[in-house]
């Protein structure tokens, strides 16, 4: 099983990094960049057959390690091979 | 067996040349298989064999009575009184971080400490000596390269406490990136890679190895060009975090007496690391099992094993019988360990994978087998003439002032140094900013003053007078703090050798390091080479042989900062100046071309000066000195203003002809310094100066808010503030 | 009074509060390695500063899962104090001892440089020793210092008196200038509702002594020794 | 339009934030966890209608300036509304 795993910052933490990347791409003439917001993605792979499973061990790490909820929101998903959509 | 019998692309790819690979079939009597064609190619390479330069670097002074360690191992090392010794060592990154600056000079760091760790010695200290093209152009590789070094030394808790930042044309494609470290050790613990003892195991210890950088030693000795891209995955991603636990284990190990030796694995990885280990002790030889080098990849070669550059690793040679003690050392940190070999006394190092011998090859074949290459060198036309007398005099000297502070190259790098963590370890008695850095031996009351320092201008325009005007900067720089010049490690920087103009510069460059570091009675105990810094035959760098230098006080009770400290005191330069205005900061600034002989250096007036400096610095008679480097005594002196937040009063400066204004206040003259003496000290210092047959002129009174000459210039440090910290956002 | 000072692996201040803890201000010194399960009877837990487990994903979020975090967890909960500098800040929010969190610098750059801070209680152990509303001069040096808790929890935080540093200039004026890295309300430096857990970016550590540049750091370190300690060095 | 971007190391390159994570997980207790590797995940905003641009502007964007050829790979999807999947 794969997981990918997407971290963002909360929409009340200010993204100084996104403002920057945003700044920069400016510079180098994306003018039609409005917003930019830089976040994480952590791709798990994991020895398990059952995707149930796979999920709800997935949300666990999520809450105790990956994401930090008072600054962070996060989404995955789970599946069964390495293909990307 | 002749060439023929081999394709001259898997020759390239290895990067030997047919004559190399006919020297290996004659010695050998047979032809290398794969493997052995590949070790010899990474070991054969300039980087690792020296084969160009080799020559020449035996010309260096590398002896003194206080030196325990010269060239030839890790690092050098020197005592420095209580039982302890100095260990240290620069070395160049430079092809890396022109391809991937961030993780190009991060690694670089990251080798440099494993050089002083290989040595027992506990790091306390980098510095690093960075060139780039000019700003904005170059701004990817300055931002890149800085956030690298902070990367490393900030993660590893090693305070990064002094170096350059230069920007000209010539470093555009080809960025310099030479980092030192410098680390402390009881003399009695002093460790030496020697592989000693048959039987005893080779313990590869760190990360798991990949395909990193696999041909990253050849990579660093060929000139970048288009093909460059494809040799990329050379360029490696360092774990800091990995190497502090390394860093700490290896300490550690001073608990056992079961460890023979340690040595880093950089250049070449394994295949350098063993054969260097075992090369330094006549008749020994190893056998190495890749079988069971622990890898972060599947399906890798022995080749690729023997050749990978993975960072973060090292090999430690463990008495047999006594791995699990040592391993249990390494565990505590979560550091994996793998006994891979043992020591043999056959002269050979051998490979096997499993029990199937993939690799069999002399030690000595390896280490010293590269054919020394004869080069030709033949002086160049001398660059443009200066003729100082045609040269305008100077109109607004305040506006000179202020156009040289914000210049590029002399401007305040408080904008880098606040990026490094300079002040970890309690030991950080001068923090960077002004000339050399101060480290206290914790324990003690010795001082340790640090600095790096090369103004390539001068090598350009006279490799051999630059060279040593940059050894004479590095020990003006320590005097400055009161310390007295110990040791030098250096970083010669050059184009491609194969150009006769270039090698020339490397036979001045090194000629006049001799004679300096002679001159002055430093030793040069360490030190590294990197060539072909040239992409496409273009654009080639200037000479720069960079200059670190580690200085030494008794009692850094007594030691000196740049900065005005006391309203009052008396402000005076110390030495002579003359017109040199040749490669001057002014003369590019003002006048806009790199011109004329650099400054006439007279070294044993340099003595003469430095030994006042220190006889007043230990009599503690200076509140401050401060030398006079580029952009000469106006700008050391606004530097001193700035750095004390103190202004100074001084009447106007009436040049003795022949001497100009212009040479006056903007020359860079060497042996000279910006001092501040409490009004009470001057008899003394006056008789001090007499004694050591030193002019001393009288410049004005510190205090106040302005810099001030009376009739000629008048600027507030508000003002020069503005103007000299442009680079700070 | 027995101070102990826990290392993580990737910590490096722990030496330094060490130094300070032991040749400095004399009192009693025991490290606490990460691994270990019982605190060794010290009266006062140091988390140093340094980079954790590299400071990989988030600072401070690996460490916190450390065996030692436990016992500082119970002892804090007991009301011993637990003191968290730089790193040991980032670890003290991750662990949910402190609220709130540590996030990149607003100039997304590292910085090592001196800051001054307006102490703004002195009924604490950690400040006991300072005057009212007393400028320190102490240096940070982190990438990752700015300070962010969502609104509500903030001003119950100020409510409660939970700030104790904040960042401010020379004059011990609170000005967005004196802010070296975004903090919200130029927090330096937090208590928790008791007052015993106390969490700052700025390195005391570092100006106990004057041939570093400055001796404000060890008036904190007097403060919660308690004068108790005769000072050897300063 | 919003692309969003994901960042990852080469297959080859040295990850160690991954590493470290992963052995974070497994002290967790999260051994089925056999691989993890830590990337960027970058959300643009652009003010732009066709689709087809979008994605060559994208695509220019992480050349030049999301991603580090030289040691990460990128991929990303565009999307004309916030919605994720
Ligand atoms: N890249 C750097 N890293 C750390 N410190 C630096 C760096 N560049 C310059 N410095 C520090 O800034 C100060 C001024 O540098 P420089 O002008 O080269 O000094 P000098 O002219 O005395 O050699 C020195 O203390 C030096 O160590
Ligand atoms: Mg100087």
């Amino acid at each position: 099983m794969i997981a990918r795993v997407i971290v963002t910052p909360k929409a009340v933490v200010n993204d100084p990094q996104g403002i920057t990347v945003k700044q920069g791409l400016a510079s180098l003439g994306f003018r039609e960049v409005s917003d930019v917001r830089v976040g994480k993605y952590i791709e798990v792979t994991l020895d398990t057959t059952s995707e149930h499973e796979a999920r709800q061990r997935v949300e666990e790490m999520c809450r105790q390690l990956l994401a930090n909820h008072v600054i962070e929101d996060f989404r995955f998903e789970v599946t069964r091979d390495g293909h990307h959509r | 067996m002749s060439i023929r019998q081999i394709d001259e692309r898997k020759l390239r790819e290895v990067a030997l040349t047919p004559d190399e690979y006919k020297a290996i079939v004659e010695q050998l009597k047979r032809a290398p298989n794969e493997v052995e064609l590949g070790m010899l190619g990474v070991l054969w390479s300039e980087h690792c064999s020296y084969k160009s330069s080799k020559a020449l670097l035996r010309r260096l002074p590398s002896t003194g009575a206080a030196v325990l360690q010269g060239p030839g191992e890790n690092a050098g090392a020197v005592e420095i009184g209580e039982g302890w010794a100095v260990v240290f060592k620069i070395e160049s990154h430079n092809h890396p971080s022109a391809i991937e600056p961030y993780q190009g000079a991060a690694t670089g760091v990251g080798g440099i400490i494993r050089d002083v760790i290989a040595m027992g010695a506990r790091p306390v200290a980098l510095l690093d000596s960075l060139r780039f093209g000019p700003l904005p152009e170059s701004s990817r590789h300055f931002e890149g390269v800085v956030a690298g070094i902070g990367g490393y030394g900030n993660c590893m808790g090693i305070p990064t406490v002094g170096g350059e930042v230069y920007f000209e044309d010539c470093y555009a494609s080809n960025p310099l990136v030479n980092a030192m470290c410098v680390g402390l050790v009881r003399s009695d613990q002093l460790k030496r890679a020697r592989a000693e003892g048959a039987g005893n195991r080779l313990l590869l210890v760190g990360a798991d190895t990949g395909r990193d950088g696999i041909h990253g030693a050849s990579f660093a000795s060929l000139e970048l060009d288009e093909n460059s891209a494809e040799r990329r995955p050379a360029v490696q991603v360092g774990n800091p975090f990995l190497e502090k636990c390394l860093l700490e284990a290896c300490m550690d190990l001073t608990h056992t007496d079961a460890v023979v030796a340690i040595q880093d694995l950089g250049a070449a990885g394994l295949t350098s690391a063993v054969a260097e280990c075992a090369g330094r002790v006549p008749g020994a030889g190893a056998v190495i099992d890749v079988a069971r080098v622990p890898r972060r990849e599947r399906g890798m070669t022995p080749y690729d094993v023997m050749l990978s550059e993975s960072q973060e690793r090292m090999l430690v040679v463990v008495q047999r019988g006594r791995e699990r003690e040592v391993e249990s050392i390494f565990h505590a940190w979560d550091l994996t360990s793998a006994v891979i070999g043992e020591v043999t006394e056959d002269g050979q190092l051998t490979v096997v994978d499993g029990d199937e011998e993939v690799a069999r090859l002399p030690v000595r074949l390896l280490t010293d087998g590269a054919p020394v290459r004869r080069l030709v060198a033949f002086a160049p036309e001398p660059p443009f003439g200066l003729d100082v007398d045609a040269l305008p005099p100077v109109v607004d000297p305040g506006a000179t002032l202020l156009r040289l502070l914000s210049s590029p190259n002399l401007c305040s790098r408080r904008g880098v140094i606040r990026r490094y963590d300079h002040m970890v370890g309690d030991a950080t008695v001068v923090p960077p900013g002004g000339d050399a850095a101060m480290l206290r031996v914790k324990g003690t009351r010795i001082g340790l003053a640090v600095t790096t320092d090369c103004n390539s201008r001068y090598c350009h325009l006279d490799p051999h007078l630059g060279a040593q005007l940059a050894v004479a900067e590095a020990a003006r720089n320590i005097v400055a703090t009161g310390a007295k010049p110990l040791a030098v490690t250096d970083c010669l920087n050059f184009a491609n050798p194969d150009r006769p103009e270039v090698y020339w510069e490397m036979e001045e460059t090194i000629a006049g390091l001799a004679y300096a570091c002679r001159a002055l009675d430093v030793p040069i105990v360490s030190g590294n080479v990197s060539l072909y810094n040239d992409s496409n035959g273009e654009s080639a760098i200037y000479p720069t042989p960079v200059v670190g230098m580690v200085g030494l006080i008794d009692d850094y009770g007594k030691r000196l900062g740049a900065g005005f400290r006391q309203d009052g005191d008396f402000v005076l330069l110390i030495g002579s100046s003359h017109n040199d205005l040749g490669g001057s900061e002014y003369l590019k600034v003002e006048h806009g071309y790199v011109a004329g002989r650099p400054p006439v250096l007279d070294l044993q007036r340099e003595q003469a000066v430095n030994r006042l400096i220190l006889a007043a610095a230990q009599a503690g008679l200076l509140h401050s000195a401060h030398d006079c480097a580029e952009g000469g005594m106006l700008v050391a002196l606004a530097e001193s203003c700035l750095l004390g937040g103190l202004g100074v009063r001084c009447p106007a400066v009436r040049p003795e002809p022949p001497l100009r204004l212009d040479a006056a206040f903007f020359g860079e003259s060497p042996s000279r310094y910006i001092v501040s003496v409490p009004s009470r000290a001057m008899p003394e210092v006056q008789s001090l100066a007499r004694r050591h047959h030193v002019e001393i002129s009288l410049l004005g009174l510190a205090g106040g808010n302005v810099l001030e000459f009376e009739g000629q210039l008048k600027l507030s440090l508000a003002e020069l503030r503005e103007a000299w910290e442009v680079m700070v956002r | 009074m027995k101070f102990g000072v826990v290392v993580f692996p990737g910590t490096w201040s722990d030496r330094d509060c060490g130094w300070v803890v032991d040749q400095v201000l004399g009192a009693e010194l025991v490290y606490l390695w990460h691994k270990d399960t019982d605190l060794k009877g010290c009266d006062c837990v140091i988390l140093p500063g340094g980079f954790a487990y590299g400071d990989y994903l988030r600072t401070g979020a690996i460490a916190r899962f450390a065996p030692i975090m436990e016992q500082v967890g119970e002892f804090a909960d007991r009301g011993g104090l637990v003191w968290g500098i730089c790193n040991g800040f980032q670890v003290l929010c991750e662990a949910g001892l402190l609220p709130g969190a540590l996030v990149r610098n607003a100039s997304l750059e590292f910085r090592c440089e001196w800051t001054n801070l307006l102490v703004e209680r002195t009924d604490l152990p950690f400040t006991a020793a300072c005057d009212e509303r007393e400028v320190l001069r102490i240096p940070i040096s982190h990438g990752e210092g700015s300070y962010f808790a969502d609104p509500a929890t903030l001003s119950r935080m100020e409510q409660r008196g939970q700030v104790l540093f904040r960042y401010c200039d020379k004059d011990g004026r609170v000005v967005p200038g004196a802010n070296p890295n975004g903090s919200l309300h130029n927090i330096a430096g937090i208590v928790n509702t008791r007052g015993n857990v106390l969490g700052m970016m700025p390195h005391p550590e570092r100006c106990a002594e004057a041939e570093l540049g400055g001796t404000d750091g060890l008036k904190l370190f007097r403060s919660v020794a308690g004068g108790a300690v005769k000072v050897l060095v300063s």
